[in-house]
């Protein structure tokens, strides 16, 4: 029970550190949110004192000293209110956040999860083959892959068959005629705007994943029970599957959690390129802009879903491992 | 290499306009609110202002007001013009611009153009908009004349105009909002607008992606970009395409004249006379632009304007003697290839320029290579945009990157530059005048130019501030910023041009509404 | 070699045939091992035959290899394995498979981890009869309850998953498994070594009524020759990848041919007995009345050297008084573990005390409590001044000056980078004070006293370049380094073969005398501690349930648990009628 | 540009058993190099390092102009004076590209020792003190953890305004270190638990020096093995730091000839060597420490090191 305290505890702490941390770095930044809006407008042509006074007027000096603006803040994370964007202004944080995050969950999650499950299997075909080309093409084109810098891959694709071949679209999440929405038409167009990023995303992470599951899947393959199984003569696809890669697959889960935490803070140079309108884009958006009220709540996001998602790695490890029940 | 091929969109009508100007990041939000920086580019093409002021030849043109007149240095009267019709189709009425005004009083944050500095108050007068000033302030008309007019019907409904999105615009302007998705929009001909005759483009198409790639690829009709190597792509890809980069600002570094020894006008004139401003220019722009001279003035645009005193058109050209004889003259020698100072230390200078702007940084690249050739050592401090932002507005530098000029008004451009109303002591914000010049003789100079309504006199005064910041340097012009103007001529012709100047090739002020009442469809088209 | 030449033509009644069998490792970027040379033998239906040997002389590697389990770097390099009639050496893999239903079966050695954490053992069972399809579908669950109940676990045991078994009850687990297949042959690899005392003679119980109920043929494999003389009626000795003897088990006990056999033979004796003889060690209860004097004392391997350097003698004494220890639960729910209960003796200057008892029984955690690395939930511990219980850093460096452990596993006890100077060096220096050559000085003098000469020579190699017995030695120099009143040895022995336990034990017993030490001796094997202690402690569920004289208690337990554990010693000459 | 390792089972190797029979500071060097070099991606992995480590080194020799200067005719296509043409600026793209091998290969390298050193020095007082210290240093860890990168790193990066690559070495060291102190922690805890570090308490040592001296010699492959990994990842963060124009673009290396490739559209004046070739070096030394790691893995698992069949 007191473990248990302590855990929860240290997990909340956590989270408050998290948020703290999340509160005082953008203010770290130099320049203002005012700053960062005039630099942008200023890029169009001159901008005269009488606008920089009007944006100073519309976005406001933050109330306050430091501790009343971390006060408020608290009040806002945990209200879950986080006022108007300065990037977007007039447009509410929530309201930019609920747009950008279906596409972000739905192809960076998808992605991750097709990739963690793409990734295990070819690890585990590499492992059971080992010495064979079934090991060396996944993982030496893996390991290959993984060491493109993602968004070059992004650029190379995008050119040749954005630009050259014309197969797919080059930017944005779903044709421009289309109205977001549960028609066809819309989640047709939105399926192959999704294609190249997801092959980005795939491409570059795929081989990290075959290569993890590899190497502890060839640890549990000469683990006793593997011999043991093999020795009872169960058909090599069971001990394959239910004996080595069952039990090599529990440390990778740990990897997956950080990973699918991360999915909330989208693959913000895959969405730049490809001008995918997710979190990731959007977090550099506000970070450049130094858009306080968007960052807060982008991070927060972030935050939590790594924590969140590392507590459901917890329990489904739980679930796969009965030597982590009762 | 590959070639790239453009056509146009067979989506699109021939009497449809595919325009790369509004870039949503990483989409569009609806706002349509004129009086937020954040407004999408359309507004411009609904709410229109009094008068236009046309930033590449000076002129202002009438708009919404039929005339401007100036009766004393603390008057502005527009006259409202006749048969206009919101969009709604409800009259435009001289009340809806008093609402208008009233309503930039009420809310000081949404008066962007800062109409209520000068602005004292506004009366309605019949047909006519009479606006008493807080002095004599003649130049405050050109500002003024600018503020986009909304409807009175609607806004004074609205409980909150600075958060107010008017997703559903309703302006007197040429189009009106069609489809609207986060990827793009559409405008649509406004069929009651007063100058429909004029308007010969039915449809505007504003996608939220202008990559470069796209502007070449996708077939747009304009697109306001700057381009690499723009004949090899951008003319390469069309036969119909074509560009017109005319100036819209000088590039300048900004001396800090707080600090020595930019202080000092000899050490200034040192660093200028070690430019090679055509070199600077080049790298900066590929060559597309000319190297400015050092009058504060936009050539060729505005060579009316010209102090014709000024030897070759205030043009310097890089002389290292003369350059070491003005350093010599503020106490700095050569010593081992390296420019000294009197205390024996080498000079040792840092330019400051924004993260990401990559135009100037290749300028300064230029620049490092050219002052390192007759001694002094360069550090180039790049903070990001807000950051640099900070630095001009705190004086925290020593030399900056800046662009000056291009408000189309001789008066505002120096004003903003040079006037002690700006002026901030160091780590105090200044909102202008970030070099922290400080001149009596300019401050004059500025005073008689908002009390006199006599274009001569005006062009006098103009000359005398030209030749002040041409001994002086308050700031050093390096090279002209672009406006970036790409065309396509196979659907509608009509598009400034060096042989046609009437206006900048901008998409993102009235001045687009010149354009946009100004193209003949083409003969293909028709 | 002695061993009764096998003839090319096996017996009409072989089930296995063996000829020539060599296994070779070839690992990648080291040199290969000959782990089986040349071996050759028969084994009859339903024999039951043992296989002993030292620790690496290649009794798994010839397991696996005759189950066909062997897995690279392994490879068998030549020979044949004529498994009812048929070669297995060299059939392929899905025959192979197929063979294990009603072939041969293996238990591993390592039974512990032999089971697959994730699945239950329902699924264990399952699995093994899916793969093969010998028991039909409906039958499946009764099956599985048959077989959990022949190895005398109950059938609520198929619900769980292996972590939540004991060891024991995980070997009997595998072993069902095994019997799961029908197989006409099973070797057991060592299926008894990871467990406790009393589990070893319970399991080993159930392999050999098995093994007579089922009438399958077996291979026990065991480095213990005690455990097989008793269990088979048939041994094989193998030395260094050759098999050196083959013969009756009674044969072998009443007149072993090969030198290595005798050599095992000799090292073994029976706690029990009136008088215990070892080479090295004379009997005990005798010792006291004679007052033999001990200098003669010898290891088989090196003879320590008379030492020259004044010793003192321990004065302190450990005192312990009511100590209980209480560890929190393991796991939510559970109750705390009572390790220690209300234990109080005192170690005398000089006395030898063993510490007896199952695994678990808490011995350990005395070992702990004393040495100041764990603190007693209640009561005290006091050696001299020092109050054992409450020292701070600074006086846990004083307390192990004079307090000091030798380690159960020589292997891991020495840091592999070291060199043995260094390894001896830190606690002089940290301890004497002595520094550069003085230091050097004891280091040599150190490994004289522990017989690792010549001390230059030893001085300078890793621990890798040396053999268990000499490491263990190293380990017990490094103890004595800084010239301790108290030594704990936990388990000393347990992880050397046979041929190196004797002279360990005898260098201990020998240092004791000559230095004066106390010794806390804590094990499992009773035989050590009547070999080298004078007084006894035997420990069950953390209290003390029996004390007094080594030889008394030994002879004449009275204690119903020091009977078992006496009566858990595996007794060969009783099993086969012969003394 | 993203904290998922290469190697997430790296948590739960077992403990360094070749080493443990492998020792002596030297022999352990010349021990890790003879796996390494006997596993034959891993020399592969070798070899392509070398090279790029020579063309680092003798960039300036080997650069056919200066890489900076912009002299030449601009966006150029390849020709026999400019290999790889020319970029948008007129700079020589192939003597960008030798220059580049620099800034990567010092990344890579000073990065990947120091978030190293960092891991290692936390990881190990992590895995050894136990108590609230231990608490401390774990929840510190925790929050490296669970702080997003990318946004922590362009916070960072534009905080500390642009010191070129000294800030992206930094950004990187800050952002990399998490992981590989979690692995070293847990590899010292069970460490820790053997015997020879009770020993060495027996011994009277201190805590520093168990620590230093006996626990950390004993995870050489694994500090080898994270380094690979950490200078990986930081030349893929270098990368993509100058690619979003957080770095400094004046300086040549290949991040910023992506950034100034995209920035002027390579593709679209038809550079696609300016854009291609940076990329591939990239990608290239990033394979080549991956392929070493391959052999470092094997130095710290047995069972990963192929058998001699596989080998050859
Ligand atoms: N995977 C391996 N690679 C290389 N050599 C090995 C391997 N496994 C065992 N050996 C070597 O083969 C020889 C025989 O080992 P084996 O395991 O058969 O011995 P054993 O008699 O079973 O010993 P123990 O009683 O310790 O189990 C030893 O010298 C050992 O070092
Ligand atoms: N740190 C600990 N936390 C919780 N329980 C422990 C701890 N250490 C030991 N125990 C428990 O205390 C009991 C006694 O353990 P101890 O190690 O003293 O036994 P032992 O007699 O030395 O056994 P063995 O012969 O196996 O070494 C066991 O039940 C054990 O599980
Ligand atoms: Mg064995
Ligand atoms: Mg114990």
């Amino acid at each position: 029970m007191k473990y248990a305290l302590r855990k929860v505890g240290l997990l909340i702490l956590t989270l408050w550190a998290a948020i703290t941390l999340n509160f005082f770095l953008p203010r770290l930044m130099p320049g203002s949110p005012t700053d960062a809006a005039i630099a942008k407008l200023s890029q169009n042509g001159p901008v005269t004192a009488a606008t920089r006074k009007a944006i100073e007027i519309q976005l406001g000096v933050p109330d306050g000293n430091v501790l009343e603006q971390y006060l408020q803040y608290l009040k806002q994370v945990v209200t879950l209110q986080f006022g108007i964007s300065y990037t977007f202004y007039p447009q509410p944080v929530a309201e930019l956040v609920s747009q950008a995050l279906p596409y972000t969950l739905i192809l960076v999650g998808l992605v991750t999860i097709v990739a963690f499950v793409c990734g295990t299997l070819l690890g585990v075909l590499a492992a059971w083959k080992r010495g064979t080309w079934l090991d060396a093409l996944p993982t030496l084109g893996g390991s290959f892959a993984s060491a493109f810098p993602y968004f070059w891959t992004a650029l190379l694709l995008l050119f040749f068959l954005g630009y050259v071949f014309k197969i797919f679209p080059t930017s944005g999440a779903y044709g421009v005629t289309n109205t977001p929405g549960l028609n066809a038409a819309f989640l047709g167009s939105a399926a192959v705007h999704a294609v190249l990023p997801a092959v980005t995303i795939l491409i570059t992470s795929l081989g990290g994943w075959i290569l993890g599951m590899r190497n502890t899947m060839i640890s549990t393959l000469g683990d006793d029970y593997v011999t043991f199984a093999e020795a009872n003569g169960l058909k090599p696809r069971t001990v394959a599957l239910r004996y080595a890669a069952r039990n090599a697959i529990l440390p990778n889960l740990t990897s997956f959690g950080l990973a699918l935490g991360g999915v909330v803070g989208g693959s913000v140079l895959v969405e730049t390129v490809f001008g995918y309108p997710g979190i990731g884009y959007l977090l550099l958006k506000a970070v450049t802009n130094q858009d306080y009220p968007l960052m807060q709540a982008l991070f927060l996001m972030i935050t939590v879903s790594v924590l969140l998602a590392n507590f459901l790695v917890d329990i489904l490890y739980g679930v796969l491992d009965p030597r982590t029940r009762k | 290499s590959i070639d790239i091929k453009s056509a146009p969109d067979p989506s699109l009508g021939a009497d449809t306009l595919l325009i790369a100007a509004d870039t949503g990041s990483p989409s569009m939000q609806r706002v349509f609110n004129p009086y937020l920086p954040n407004t999408r580019i359309g507004s411009w093409n609904m709410f229109e202002p009094l008068a236009i002021l046309n930033d590449l030849t000076g002129e202002d043109v009438p708009w919404l007001a039929s005339k401007t007149t100036i009766p004393d240095p603390q008057t502005v009267v527009f006259t409202i013009r006749q048969g206009v019709k919101w969009s709604d189709g409800q009259a435009f009425t001289p009340a809806d611009v008093a609402f208008t005004f009233d309503l930039l009083k009420k809310n000081p944050s949404l008066d962007l153009k800062g109409a209520w500095q000068y602005m004292k108050s506004v009366e309605v007068k019949g047909d006519d908009v009479v606006v008493h000033l807080n002095g004599d302030d003649v130049p405050a008309a050109q500002v003024i004349e600018q503020t986009q007019i909304v409807p009175e019907h609607i806004w004074s409904k609205v409980k909150d105009p600075t958060t107010f999105t008017n997703p559903d615009p309703v302006g007197t302007g040429p189009y009106t909002l069609g489809n609207f998705t986060p990827q793009e929009y559409a405008m649509d001909k406004n069929k009651l607008y007063w100058q429909a005759d004029k308007v010969e483009a039915e449809h505007l198409v504003y996608p939220a992606s202008n990559t470069q790639l796209d502007v070449v690829t996708k077939g747009y009709d304009w697109g306001f970009s700057f381009i690499t190597d723009v004949k090899g792509t951008w003319e390469k890809a069309n036969p119909s395409n074509t560009y017109w980069f005319p100036p819209g600002g000088t590039i300048s570094l900004f001396p800090n004249l707080t600090e020595k020894p930019f202080d000092d006008v000899n050490f200034r004139k040192g660093l200028s006379y070690a430019l090679d401003r055509k070199a600077v220019g080049d790298a900066a722009a590929e060559g597309y632009m000319e190297q400015a001279g050092q009058t504060g003035m936009l050539l060729p645009n505005q060579d009316a304007l010209l102090n014709p005193a000024i030897p070759d058109k205030g043009l310097i050209t890089q002389n290292d003697k003369t350059a070491a004889s003005y350093f010599a003259k503020a106490g700095y020698t050569t010593k081992n290839g390296k420019l000294v100072g009197s205390d024996g230390k080498p000079l040792t200078i840092t330019i400051t320029t924004a993260n990401g702007y990559t135009d100037w940084l290749r300028a300064v690249q230029s620049i490092t290579k050219q002052w390192a050739a007759v001694g002094i050592t360069v550090k180039v401090a790049q903070p990001q945009p807000a950051a640099y932002q900070l630095a001009l507005r705190n004086g925290d530098f020593q030399l900056a990157m800046g662009s000056v000029g291009g408000t189309g008004s001789v008066y505002q451009d120096f004003a903003n530059n040079l006037s002690s109303e700006f002026y901030a002591p160091i780590g105090k914000q200044a909102s202008g005048n970030f070099g922290r010049y400080k001149s009596s003789e300019v401050d004059a100079l500025l005073t008689r130019f908002k009390s006199t309504t006599d274009e001569q006199e005006q062009k006098q005064l103009g000359y005398q501030l030209q030749q002040i910041y041409y001994d002086e340097l308050p700031s050093i012009g390096l090279y002209y910023g672009g406006s970036w103007g790409l065309f396509s001529t196979q659907k509608f012709t009509g598009w400034p041009s060096a042989k046609d100047p009437y206006t900048s090739p901008k998409t993102y002020v009235s001045t687009a509404l010149l354009i946009l009442t100004h193209l003949k469809k083409s003969e293909a088209t028709k | 070699m002695s061993t009764e030449a096998p003839g090319p033509a096996a017996p009409s009644d072989a089930l296995l045939s063996v000829r020539d069998l060599s296994v070779v490792y070839e690992p990648a970027g080291a040199d290969p091992t000959f782990a089986v040379e040349n071996v050759s033998f028969d084994l009859r239906r339903g024999e039951f035959v043992g296989l002993v040997g030292e620790s690496g002389s290649g009794k798994s590697t010839l397991g696996f290899a005759l189950t066909r389990l062997s897995k690279p770097p392994a490879r068998i390099s030549h020979g044949r394995i004529l498994f009812d009639g048929r070669d297995i050496a060299s059939i392929d893999s899905e025959a192979l498979r197929e063979q294990r239903q009603g072939g041969f079966a293996m238990v591993l050695q390592s039974g512990m981890n032999a089971l697959n954490p994730v699945r239950s053992i329902r699924n264990h069972f399952f699995d093994v009869f899916k793969a093969h399809g010998h028991v039909p579908h409906d039958r499946r669950e009764q099956r599985a309850r048959d077989l959990i109940g022949k190895v005398e676990l109950p059938a609520a045991t198929l619900d769980r998953f292996p972590g939540e078994l004991s060891g024991g009850m995980r070997q009997r687990v595998s072993i069902a498994l095994a019997l799961s297949l029908e197989p006409q042959l099973m070797v057991f690899d060592e299926p008894t070594t990871a467990l406790d005392v009393l589990v070893q003679h319970a399991v080993m119980n159930t392999i050999r009524d098995l093994q007579k109920s089922e009438g399958f043929t077996a291979v026990l494999i065991s480095h213990d020759l005690g455990i097989v003389l008793e269990a088979t009626e048939r041994v094989l000795v193998m030395h260094e990848g050759v098999i050196v003897e083959d013969g009756p088990s009674s044969q072998i006990l009443s007149n072993p041919s090969a030198d290595y056999t005798r050599m095992l033979l000799s090292h073994y004796a029976d706690p029990r007995a009136e008088i215990v003889s070892l080479p090295g060690f004379e009997d005990r209860s005798i010792r006291r009345d004679q007052g033999v004097s001990r200098s003669a004392l010898a290891s088989p391997e090196h003879a320590p050297t008379v030492v020259t350097r004044s010793i003192s003698t321990a004065q302190e004494s450990i005192v312990v008084k009511g100590v209980s220890k209480t560890y929190p639960p393991p796991r939510r729910g559970e109750q705390p573990v009572r390790a220690v209960r209300d234990v109080s003796f005192t170690l005398e200057p000089g006395q030898s005390l063993a510490l007896v008892g199952q695994s678990g029984s808490g011995k350990s955690t005395i070992a702990k409590m004393i040495t100041g690395v764990e603190k007693p939930s209640e009561g005290s511990i006091s050696f001299g001044g020092l109050d054992v219980a409450k020292l701070r850093r600074g006086q846990l460096r004083d307390l192990h000056s004079n307090v000091q452990m030798v380690f159960q596993d020589p292997y891991a006890a020495l840091n592999p980078l070291h060199t043995i100077e260094y390894t001896l060096m830190r606690p002089v220096v940290n301890f004497t004070g002595l520094k550069g050559d003085d230091a050097r000085h004891r280091v040599r003098e150190l490994l004289d006293t522990v017989g690792l000469t010549p001390v230059e020579q030893f001085a300078a190699k890793l621990p890798h370049e040396l053999s268990g017995g000499q490491r263990q030695r190293v380990v017990i120099a490094r103890a004595l380094a800084s010239d301790p009143q108290v030594i704990i040895a936990d388990e000393p022995v347990s992880m050397l073969d046979v041929s190196l336990r004797a002279g360990v034990l005898a260098l201990l017993e020998d240092l004791r005398e000559k230095w004066g030490v106390s010794l806390l001796y804590i094990t499992h094997d009773l035989l050590s501690a009547r070999l080298i202690t004078d007084n006894i402690m035997v420990l069950h569920d953390g209290a003390v349930v029996e004390r007094g004289e080594t030889a008394e208690v030994l002879q004449r337990p009275t204690d119903a648990y020091t009977v078992a554990l006496l009566d858990a010693v595996p007794n060969p000459a009783r099993a086969h009628g012969a003394t | 540009m993203t904290t998922t390792p290469l190697n997430p089972s790296a948590e739960t190797v077992p403990v360094d058993d070749t080493l443990l029979a492998a020792p002596g500071p030297w022999q352990v060097i010349t021990r890790v190099a003879s796996t390494i070099w006997s596993n034959t991606k891993a020399r592969i992995g070798v070899i392509i390092l070398l090279l790029f480590v020579v063309v680092a080194i003798f960039a300036p020799l080997l650069a056919p102009y200066d890489p900076s200067a912009t002299t030449f005719a601009r966006s150029q296509d390849a020709s026999a004076a400019h290999w790889l043409g020319t970029t948008a600026a007129g700079e020589d793209v192939l003597s960008q590209l030798i220059q580049g091998a620099r800034i990567s290969v010092f990344v890579g390298f000073v990065a990947g020792l120091l978030s190293t050193a960092i891991a290692v020095l936390i990881g190990l007082s992590w895995g050894y003190v136990k108590g609230w210290g231990a608490d401390v240093i774990n929840f510190v860890v925790n929050l490296f953890l669970v702080v997003p990168g990318l946004p922590l790193m362009i916070v960072i990066a534009a905080y500390l305004q642009n010191g070129g690559i000294g800030m992206i070495i930094l950004v990187v060291v800050i952002t990399g270190w998490a992981w590989g102190a979690r692995v070293l922690r847990s590899q010292t805890q069970s460490l820790r638990g053997r015997d020879f570090v009770t020993a060495a308490v027996f011994s009277g040592e201190r805590p520093a020096r168990i620590v230093f001296r006996e626990i950390l010699p004993n995870m050489t492959s694994l500090i080898v093995g994270n380094f690979f990994g950490a200078a990986t990842s930081a030349i893929l963060a270098e990368a993509g730091l100058e690619f979003l124009g957080l770095g400094d673009p004046s300086t040549v290396s290949w991040g910023t000839m992506l950034f100034w490739a995209q920035n002027s559209n390579a593709l679209l004046t038809g550079q696609w060597a300016l854009l291609f070739a940076p990329g591939l070096c990239i990608a290239l030394l990033a394979t080549s420490l991956t392929l070493i790691n391959f052999g470092v893995d094997g130095l710290s698992n047995p069972r990963l090191r192929e058998s001699r069949k596989a080998a050859k």
